[in-house]
Parts: structure tokens; C-alpha cells; sequence
């Protein structure tokens, strides 16, 4: 089957800016993401888990978000001021994708 | 005393701070219960409207009245101004930087809606009579204090993230306050009626949920204080102790002000004395994301919300009756 | 007249009512008020529950009897029957395409058993009594109106996937038919008795389960609302206010001829007026991918829903009350 | 017998067990129905806090007394020694290897819960009074027969990791222990003050919670039936059979020995007869991951669970009745 | 340690078509895949999330299925009937296991 | 912008598992990681979802791991006890992250 280059770039985010993060990604032009649920982790602000935690302020979402390789740099730039001051990490790998002019 | 040392024991031995400790022992020991994210926030919207609902009930009865607004307007005043008293308690007691400093005073100008369904909780058992508007008092002392406490910030030249439109939206409309108004006005507009319709829900088996709520409490407090130790130092803790103490003073005053009942009073003196541990802590991981959470939500839900359940709320109560009461 | 206006303003001034406005309103202003997904699916596990057993220990009273069997016969034919019926409508109304238009149709045939449970609690709150059987009718609506549509398709000749074995099995034995059913049996075997001894968990808290549901309701309508600004026309609009009232005229000829009371003749109307927003849409996606999701649920959880839920019920119960009771 | 016949008929016909058949019937006709998780695990929560706390009530009349003491080292000893002769049973019976024999045997050494509260809910039913503090040794029985089941292995020198601290923990420590034994000494302190306080919660609705708690498990048994199909040999099934008699009857004379009252008699029987499908599993898989879990699930949920559920416990209270009662 | 090379494909689709592509995968003949919950998103129908919906309809899950790479076309043409009508994305990329006699 | 490379290590192993696999990995030095729930699979060990479960036993969790790409070896040594005797898989991929100091 014909597979096309995309990037895919994993957000672990904190769930109060997921809304945030998910705007200036629409914003910034990309045609679709998925948000899923993230349990518990750990990094530099310690380990944390969603049994220990109340309200909204501790958890973290994990947002996938499929793009055309030459949008990355530009995506990236876009969603620095979230990325930046907040609690969370970024990975970006390469991969196909079925149907190029979904992306 | 002596009232206070019952009201106290009395107190400690009650089902409810049982199942608190219950909760805290078990985290304490590293026990694997827990409560489903899920359970927890069902049984918090539960307990939200329930006492919104009975709130406006009981209010439906007396009408809205001078005593209700002027409340209202004392709840938002104490809100703001409790960040400064605290802020100033903080720079000089504590060695906390600023911005951490300004979250924490956040906090304890907002409230606990747990504290004070455990207060008025206490109350009932004592047969104590309370104005029913009091959790609409409540819902106005959410938020102020976050704009207090960003003010702060903005006055000593620090970089808080402006507070933006979308970040006042979500304060004004967050969650508890759009249930506990909501269904005040519900209980308002269906009067008794619509009470006694919903009572074998609402009422009845109120006490018992929040005896699981609270183990739950008890469970989160506990893994907090466990993942905390070191991440406060001991005059940080003090000022966990002292702040609700003058927090209720204070409360107490604009209690007496007003002319609320003993109830009313002892409800402010909750209000004023507790700290938030759900609302603004969310508040502050967006405008002020460099404030560290740990300071902040190990004293609100580790030291302040058990001694205001465990002590605090006995020694209100006692104090509302003797300066009010008596 | 004025019994359907009284009626209508009782039903609006209700807790559930207000509990479901609440809902509507805070989805509206974009609070972040929400239930989560497992305890939104607890609250409709007890209503199905607890309606089928109730309604199948009335029925062990009065036993099988031939009105029994009739009306679920009944049933099948109004939900096999509307469909087509709203297919029609819909095509003449509405510019939608046929697709669309079947799979709008299909909900028209099946039922909301939320309204359904809204409709009896109103009844109850009346001291109307109706035929505890319908509550299998209910049951007994909810598929046939997705194998019609799916044969108007194939009628027209549209490429919609046949219904294969697996799609029949999951609708026929969807998670609610067979709670409802189920349920319903057990109330029958173990009748009063069995009653007597979970009715502290089925009955008296029913009511208030019922409006924080309904509030969870509003909030899932209203976001559906807000989302869907601009997927629906105003003749589609029309369609989904027109509709309902259609159906429960229908519903009412079948309640005559069956020879309901006027609890029963009510519930009937409910039944035919209401659109599924479960079963449907879920059967809909397997077999129509291609049909609009937005239009259908826009229609029947944003338009015909709060309209049956406010409106509709009252008009109902009174239609009934002055054809039959009278 | 007429008496076990009576018993079973009327077991066989209450709306727990029907609920439980409905269960297993939706499952095994693979319906869509489902509990949520976390709905499931919160009225697992809430059945343990609803027993311990009465349990522990129950006892605060009466006091603490060498008879617990002396039925709490009999659970121990109980499940401690039962995994010795179902491990024997399993060696001569089937051809399961030595792991997964042991494996099998540590289940049925601990306990059911669940079991047990169906139990206790067909004495009350039935007006048989039996001792508060059989729920502390339900606890008791939890954790001795997995380090009894360890110890069989050790001693046949397979390799099993060693009982590393950390599992001890875990087993001493896992949430139903604690939640139980916690609340039973909460109930205790607070006594029928307490009870009363919270009775609406935990007592009124306790049976109508049962219910929909047993049809989620007869949801969890018949998909774990219809996944196991062919895991379990026929010899295996009647070790799941046969298994809960001996234990019964072995728990019978633990009664006697003790003293205990009818209720008190026919509960320990339970407890020795159920099988562990929570606590015990979970230890398993961490101390023993090469035994494989659908024979033991299968056999504890799938065979022995139903069997105790719809005719055991039926002929263990008729038993502990002609033995004791007589 | 040695490790093999393997494809990673990354399935988001419709919950209720979820046993129907878990049931094409097994036919498929691959020897394992894992399914992940999906809490929101966005897409070309529109942006949804978790809490905004009624019922099994709308929700996605996200199924991931480690494979030989010689097996990965196979796969795809087994899949494709339910990706193709339905709503959902796809990615491939390279990854490495430990054990190549698992997958 | 500035990307480093590392690796994107993904377990998925039973949850009772959960807490001593992080703890090895908190020993081995990794920085973070994440978990995240899935919500049923299948594998050698047959087909599971989390609908069908009863108790702690069954469910898995998914940990994601990034880390620089010279300590994968120390990483997958140190993490081969709990992966060797228990139910689960891992993959590893390339990938790129933003600041290499956090990995
Ligand atoms: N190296 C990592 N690999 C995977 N997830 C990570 C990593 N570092 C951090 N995270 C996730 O991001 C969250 C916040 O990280 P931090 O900002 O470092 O405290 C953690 O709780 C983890 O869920
Ligand atoms: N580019 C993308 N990256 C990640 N997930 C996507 C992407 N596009 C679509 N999705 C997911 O697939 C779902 C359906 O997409 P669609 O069929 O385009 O509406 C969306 O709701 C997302 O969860
Ligand atoms: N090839 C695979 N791709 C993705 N996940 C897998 C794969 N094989 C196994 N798994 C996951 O690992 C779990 C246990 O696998 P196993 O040990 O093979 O039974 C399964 O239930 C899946 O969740
Ligand atoms: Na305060
Ligand atoms: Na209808
Ligand atoms: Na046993």
C-alpha cells in the first residue's frame, strides 16, 4: 500500500493547559490530534499519580498529533509558550501515514 | 474549654473524622486502597449538590434579604483580603520566595467546600441552626483570592502570566461553583417541595457518603504528606497551623458585623479559616506555572484541612457559641 | 388548555427539569462542569434497573394477560412503522440526503428511555397510574426502527452495508435492552417481596438519582449544541419539534385501540414521541458510516429531547388525560 | 433435606441471585452489557465499608471477648491449613503441575468477600442472628494461604521467588483488608451512635447495591467462563465442586470447637468454602507468574463462586441449623 | 541485547468498530496488539471529547500492534475494509523488540 | 528548533507489575517516564480487556520511557528481571526531543 512521510510528535502535558496546547495546534493549521489519558509518571517535578492527586491540577494528557514532515518546524514554534514554562515533555519520530492529504 | 475539649473529642470520635484518619493510617502504611478518580469526583458532585440544594431550600423559606446580600459581599472582602494578611505572614515567617509565597496566600483566601460541608455537618449532629445562604457564601469566596494573589504578584514587578480572559472564564465558571449556585437556585426556586421530593438522596444518606469521601480525603491527604516530606520547611508548617486561626478570627469578626447566628458565624470562621486544595491550585498551575505545587498542596490538604477537621472546627463552633451564643 | 399550561409549568419549575437546565446553561457559558464517563454510566445502569424491576413487580400483581402481549406487538409495529413515516417528512421537509435522512429516521422509530423514565416519574408525582408492562414496550421499540431504516436504504438502492449477523446480535442484545428486560423479569418473579426489600435502594433515592443525571444530560446536550451550531437547518429543526408531536398522535391511536389507561395511553405517546440517542447512533455508525453523525444527534438529543423533556411530557399526559380520563 | 431444598428454592429466587443469573445469561449471549470499572470497584468499596462498619457495631454491644480472639487464630489456622489438603486433592485428582496446583490451593485457603456478604445478607433475610466479628475473621482468612501456598512450592523446590517483603506488604496491607478491617474497628468505636448516624448510607440500601453488584459479577463470571472454555478439565470442575464441601465441613467443626452460634457456624462455613478471586490472583501473579491464571480464575470464579452463591450457601446454613440449632 | 526490527502500527478508530479490527487483525494472524483508550481529539469531523458524549457512539480507542516488518502489507490490505469507510487514522513506524519469535 | 536524539522505549506489562518496573527504572537512572492505561489486548497469554476483569490481576499499564540513546543497554539489563518471567511486551523507536539535559 502506497505510506507517505509524516512526523509524530507525543505531548505529555499537564491537563489544565491540554486545552491550551490543543488551540494553538489548531491554530497552527495541523488537520487532527488524539488526546489519551496519561496515569501517573515521573520527572523532574517527582513522581506523581493519579490515585494521589485531587482536582484538575496534577494530571497530564498525552496529545499525538500526525503532520507532513516540512509543517514540524513551524508546529513546534507554535506551541513553544505552552511548552516552555510548563511541566511536561515532547518526542518526535518519524512514520507513515496512509493518506498523505489527511495531514 | 471544657466545651471545647467535648466538642473536640466528640469530634474526633465521630464516624466521619474516623474514616478520615482511617484514610491516612492506610496511605501512611503504603496500602494499595484507593478510590477510583472517578468514584471521588461522583461523590464530590454529590456532596456539592446536595448542599446547594439544601442550601436554597432552607433559604426559600426565609426569602432573600439585606443579611443575605450583605454576606455575600463580606464573603468576596474576606476572600480578597485574606491572600494580603497571609502574603505578609509568609515573606516575614518563611523563607518562601515570592511567587510561592503569593500561591500559597491564594489558597487560604479561597475555601474548602469539604471543610465546610464537615462543619456543617457538625453542626447538625449538635442541633445548631445555620443560614442556609452560607454556601452561597461559600461559592462567592472561591475566586477572589486568585485575583488577589495575581495582583500581588503583578505589584512586585514578578513575570505572572497576565490573567487572561480564558483563565478568568474558567476561575468564575469552574466546576463546584457552577453546582453549588446552581443547585442553590434550584432548591431556592423548588422550596420544600422539591426537598422533600429528593431528601431519600440528598439528605438521608448525606453523612454516610461523606464518610467515604472523606476516607478518600483521608488517602490523598496521607500519599501527599508521604511524597512532601522536606518540601517544607518547619516555619512554612507553623504558618499552616496559625493562618486558619486567624483566618476565623477574622471570619468571626465580619460574623459579628453581619449579626449571623451562632451557626452562620461558626460557618464563616470555617470559611475563612480553610484552604482551597482543588480550584486554585489549578489557578495557579496556569498563571503562575513557577510556583511550586508541592509547597502549596502539601499545606493546604496536608496540614491545614486536618486540623481544621480534626481541631479547627470544634474550636470554632465552641467560640462562635461562647462569643455569639452565650 | 389550561390543565396542559399548569401541567407544563409544574413540569418546568420541577427539580429534574431545573437540574436538566442547569446542565444546558453550563455547557452553554463553556463551564468545565462534567460527570465522568463511569459515573454517567452508573446513574443510567440504576434508572434502567431500578425502572425494569418496578415495572416487573406491578405486573407480577396482575400477571400476563393478553393487553400485555398486544401492546408489545404494539410496539414493535409504531417503531418498525415511524421510521418510514419520518423518512417521508424528512425527505419533503429537509434537503438532507437520503442517507441522512434514514439515519434520522431510525431514531425517530426508537426510543429515549430517559424521557421514558422522566415521563413516568412525572406520572407518579400526579398520582396517575399506568400499566406496568410499558415499561417492556419500551424494550420492545428500541431496534425494529434501525432494521426498517436500513431497508429504506437498501430499498433505494444506496450502497448501506447489509445488516450482517453480528450488527442484529449487537442490537438486539445492547447492554440497555437487556438490563431493562432482565430487570424487569426478576421484578416479576420476585414481585412484591423482592420489591419490598431493595426498594430503599431503587425507589426512594429514584428522584434524585434522576436529576443529577439529568443535569449530566443537559451538559452533554449543551455541548452537543454548541458543537453543532450551523450542522442543522431550520427545516431540520422544524422537523425534530414536528415529529414528536406526530409520533405521540400515533402513539395515542395505538393506546386507543389497545385500550390503555391513561398513565398507560401517556407513556405510549412518550414512547413514540422520543428519539433514541444510544442505541441508534451507536447501530448507525456500524451500518451508515457515511450518514452525518451531527445531524442525528443534534436532532435528537439537541432538538426533540429538551422539547419532550419540557414541553412534550405535559401536552402528553394532559392529550391523555382529556381523551381517555375524560 | 426438605429444609436445604426450601432454602435453595427460595436462594434460587431472590432478586440477588436472579440478578447474578441475568449476569451470567447477558454474558454467555455476548450482550454489550457492562459496569464501568470504576463503578464496579466503588460498590466493592462500599460493600466492604457497609460490612465492616456493622460488623463492628454488632460487636461494640457485645464487646471483645476470648471468643473472638480464639475465631480470629482459627481463621488463621483455617487458611492456613486448607491450601494443605485442596493441594492434595489437586495432586491426586487432577493433572495440573505442582504451580499451578499451588497455585489453585492458595485461592481456596483465603476468602470471598463477596460470598460471605450474600451470605450474611440470607441470614438476616432469614432472621438468623449471627456474631459481628465473623467479618474481622474474613480478614483474617485473606492473606495465610498464600504464604502456605508459597511454602508447599518452596518445599518442592520449584522455583518460586521468594515471599520478598514488598509482597508481604502488599498481601498484609491490600486495600480490602485494610478498608474492612478499618471500618469494623471504626463501627466499633462509634458503636450504634455511629451505626445510626450513617445507617441510611450503609443498611437501608445495602441489598439493592448487592444486587447490581452481583449482576456485574455474573457479568465477569460467564465472560471469564466463555474466554476459559477448555482451560479446566473435567476432574479440575469437580475439585471446584468438591473443594467448598470439604472446606464447608471443615469450617463446620472450627465452629464447634468454638462455640459459635448457628449464624456464626454457617458463616465461618462459607468463609472456609468460598475461594479468593481478588487478593489471591493478584499475589499469584507476582509470586508465581508461570502459573497460569485461567485455571485458576476459571476455577474460583467461574465454578466455585456460582456453585457457593446459588446452592452452598443454602445447604451450609441448612446444615449449621440441623447440627447447631437442633 | 538483540533486538529485532518490527513495525509499530498505531491504529485510532471508532470504539464500536474496535472488535471488528481486533477480530480482522487476529484472522490477520498477528500474534498480539494492545488497545489503549483515547480521551478526545479532532479530525475531519470535528473536534470531540469523552465528555461531551452519550452512549458508545462517538468514542475512539487506539490499538497498537507490534509486527514483523515482511508482514506489515499483509496487514494493512486485511484492515483496510474498516479503515476505509469509517472514521480513524493510521501510523507505521520502525521500532525494535526484543524477542522476534513473539511477534 | 534544536532536537536531540533518544530513544522511546514502551512497555506494556501487568499492572501488578507497574510499581517495581519503575522502580528499576528509577534505580537504573532514568529521568521520567509515563504510564498509561490500556484498556485490553492480546497476546500469547490469550485475550483480555479490562471489562472482563475482576481485581488487580489482570490489567496492563504502558510505560513510556525517553531517554538519551547511549544508556538504552544499562536500561533494558536493568529492566529484564520483571520482563523475563511476566506477561508483556517492549519496543523500542528513534526519536527526537527538545532539550537533551532532561533525558
Ligand atoms: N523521560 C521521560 N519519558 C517519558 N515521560 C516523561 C519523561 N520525563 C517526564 N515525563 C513525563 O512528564 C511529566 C512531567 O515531567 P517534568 O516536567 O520533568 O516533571 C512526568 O510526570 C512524566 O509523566
Ligand atoms: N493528524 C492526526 N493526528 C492524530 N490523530 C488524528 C489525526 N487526525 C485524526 N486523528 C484522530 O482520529 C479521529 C478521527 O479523525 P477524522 O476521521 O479525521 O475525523 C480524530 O478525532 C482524532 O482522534
Ligand atoms: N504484538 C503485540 N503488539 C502490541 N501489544 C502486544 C503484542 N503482544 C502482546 N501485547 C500486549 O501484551 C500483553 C501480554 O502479552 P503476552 O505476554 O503475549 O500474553 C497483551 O495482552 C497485549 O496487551
Ligand atoms: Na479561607
Ligand atoms: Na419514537
Ligand atoms: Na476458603
Amino acid at each position: 500500500m502506497q505510506m507517505h512521510d509524516a512526523k509524530r510528535i507525543e505531548i505529555m502535558i499537564e491537563q489544565i493547559m491540554e486545552r491550551r496546547l490543543t488551540d494553538l495546534l489548531i491554530e497552527a493549521g495541523v488537520k487532527g490530534f488524539s488526546v489519551l489519558p496519561v496515569r501517573g509518571g515521573s520527572g523532574r517535578s517527582g513522581l506523581w499519580s493519579r490515585q494521589g492527586q485531587v482536582g484538575r491540577a496534577e494530571g497530564l494528557s498525552c496529545v499525538v498529533c500526525l503532520i507532513q514532515p516540512d509543517r514540524l518546524d513551524a508546529l513546534l514554534e507554535a506551541i513553544f509558550p505552552v511548552l516552555d514554562r510548563h511541566i511536561g515533555v515532547v518526542n518526535i519520530a518519524d512514520a507513515k501515514v496512509l493518506r498523505a492529504e489527511l495531514f | 474549654m471544657d466545651m471545647i475539649l467535648t466538642l473536640a473529642a466528640q469530634n474526633l470520635l465521630s464516624p466521619i473524622i474516623l474514616c478520615f484518619a482511617l484514610g491516612v493510617a492506610a496511605a501512611l502504611a503504603r496500602s494499595d486502597l484507593n478510590f477510583p478518580e472517578a468514584i471521588a469526583k461522583g461523590m464530590s458532585l454529590y456532596l456539592l449538590f446536595a448542599i446547594g440544594f439544601k442550601g436554597g431550600a432552607s433559604v426559600a423559606g426565609h426569602g432573600v434579604d439585606g443579611q443575605l446580600i450583605a454576606s455575600l459581599v463580606a464573603g468576596v472582602i474576606l476572600s480578597a483580603l485574606l491572600p494580603l494578611i497571609a502574603f505578609a505572614l509568609l515573606r516575614s515567617m518563611t523563607k518562601l520566595s515570592t511567587l510561592d509565597a503569593a500561591a500559597v496566600a491564594a489558597h487560604y483566601g479561597s475555601i474548602s467546600i469539604v471543610t465546610f460541608v464537615a462543619g456543617s455537618s457538625i453542626l447538625e449532629a449538635q442541633g445548631i441552626e445555620f443560614e442556609g445562604y452560607m454556601v452561597a457564601v461559600a461559592a462567592a469566596m472561591e475566586a477572589p483570592a486568585i485575583v488577589s494573589a495575581l495582583w500581588l504578584i503583578s505589584r512586585q514587578g514578578e513575570g505572572a502570566k497576565s490573567m487572561d480572559g480564558a483563565l478568568m472564564r474558567e476561575i468564575m465558571l469552574n466546576g463546584s461553583i457552577v453546582l453549588l449556585v446552581g443547585s442553590f437556585v434550584i432548591g431556592m426556586v423548588t422550596g420544600k417541595d422539591g426537598l422533600s421530593e429528593i431528601a431519600p438522596f440528598i439528605s438521608a444518606p448525606f453523612k454516610g457518603v461523606l464518610c467515604l469521601f472523606l476516607l478518600d480525603m483521608g488517602l490523598v491527604a496521607g500519599r501527599g504528606l508521604a511524597r512532601a516530606k522536606g518540601a517544607v520547611s518547619g516555619a512554612t508548617i507553623a504558618f499552616g497551623l496559625i493562618m486558619p486561626l486567624i483566618g476565623a478570627a477574622i471570619g468571626l469578626l465580619a460574623a459579628l458585623v453581619l449579626g449571623l447566628s451562632v451557626g452562620g458565624a461558626a460557618l464563616m470562621m470555617v470559611l475563612s479559616a480553610s484552604a482551597s486544595y482543588i480550584a486554585v491550585p489549578a489557578a495557579m498551575r496556569v498563571a503562575l506555572p513557577e510556583a511550586n505545587p508541592a509547597v502549596y498542596l502539601t499545606l493546604s490538604l496536608g496540614i491545614t484541612f486536618p486540623f481544621n477537621l480534626t481541631l479547627g472546627i470544634p474550636l470554632y463552633v465552641a467560640t462562635a457559641s461562647a462569643v455569639i451564643g452565650g
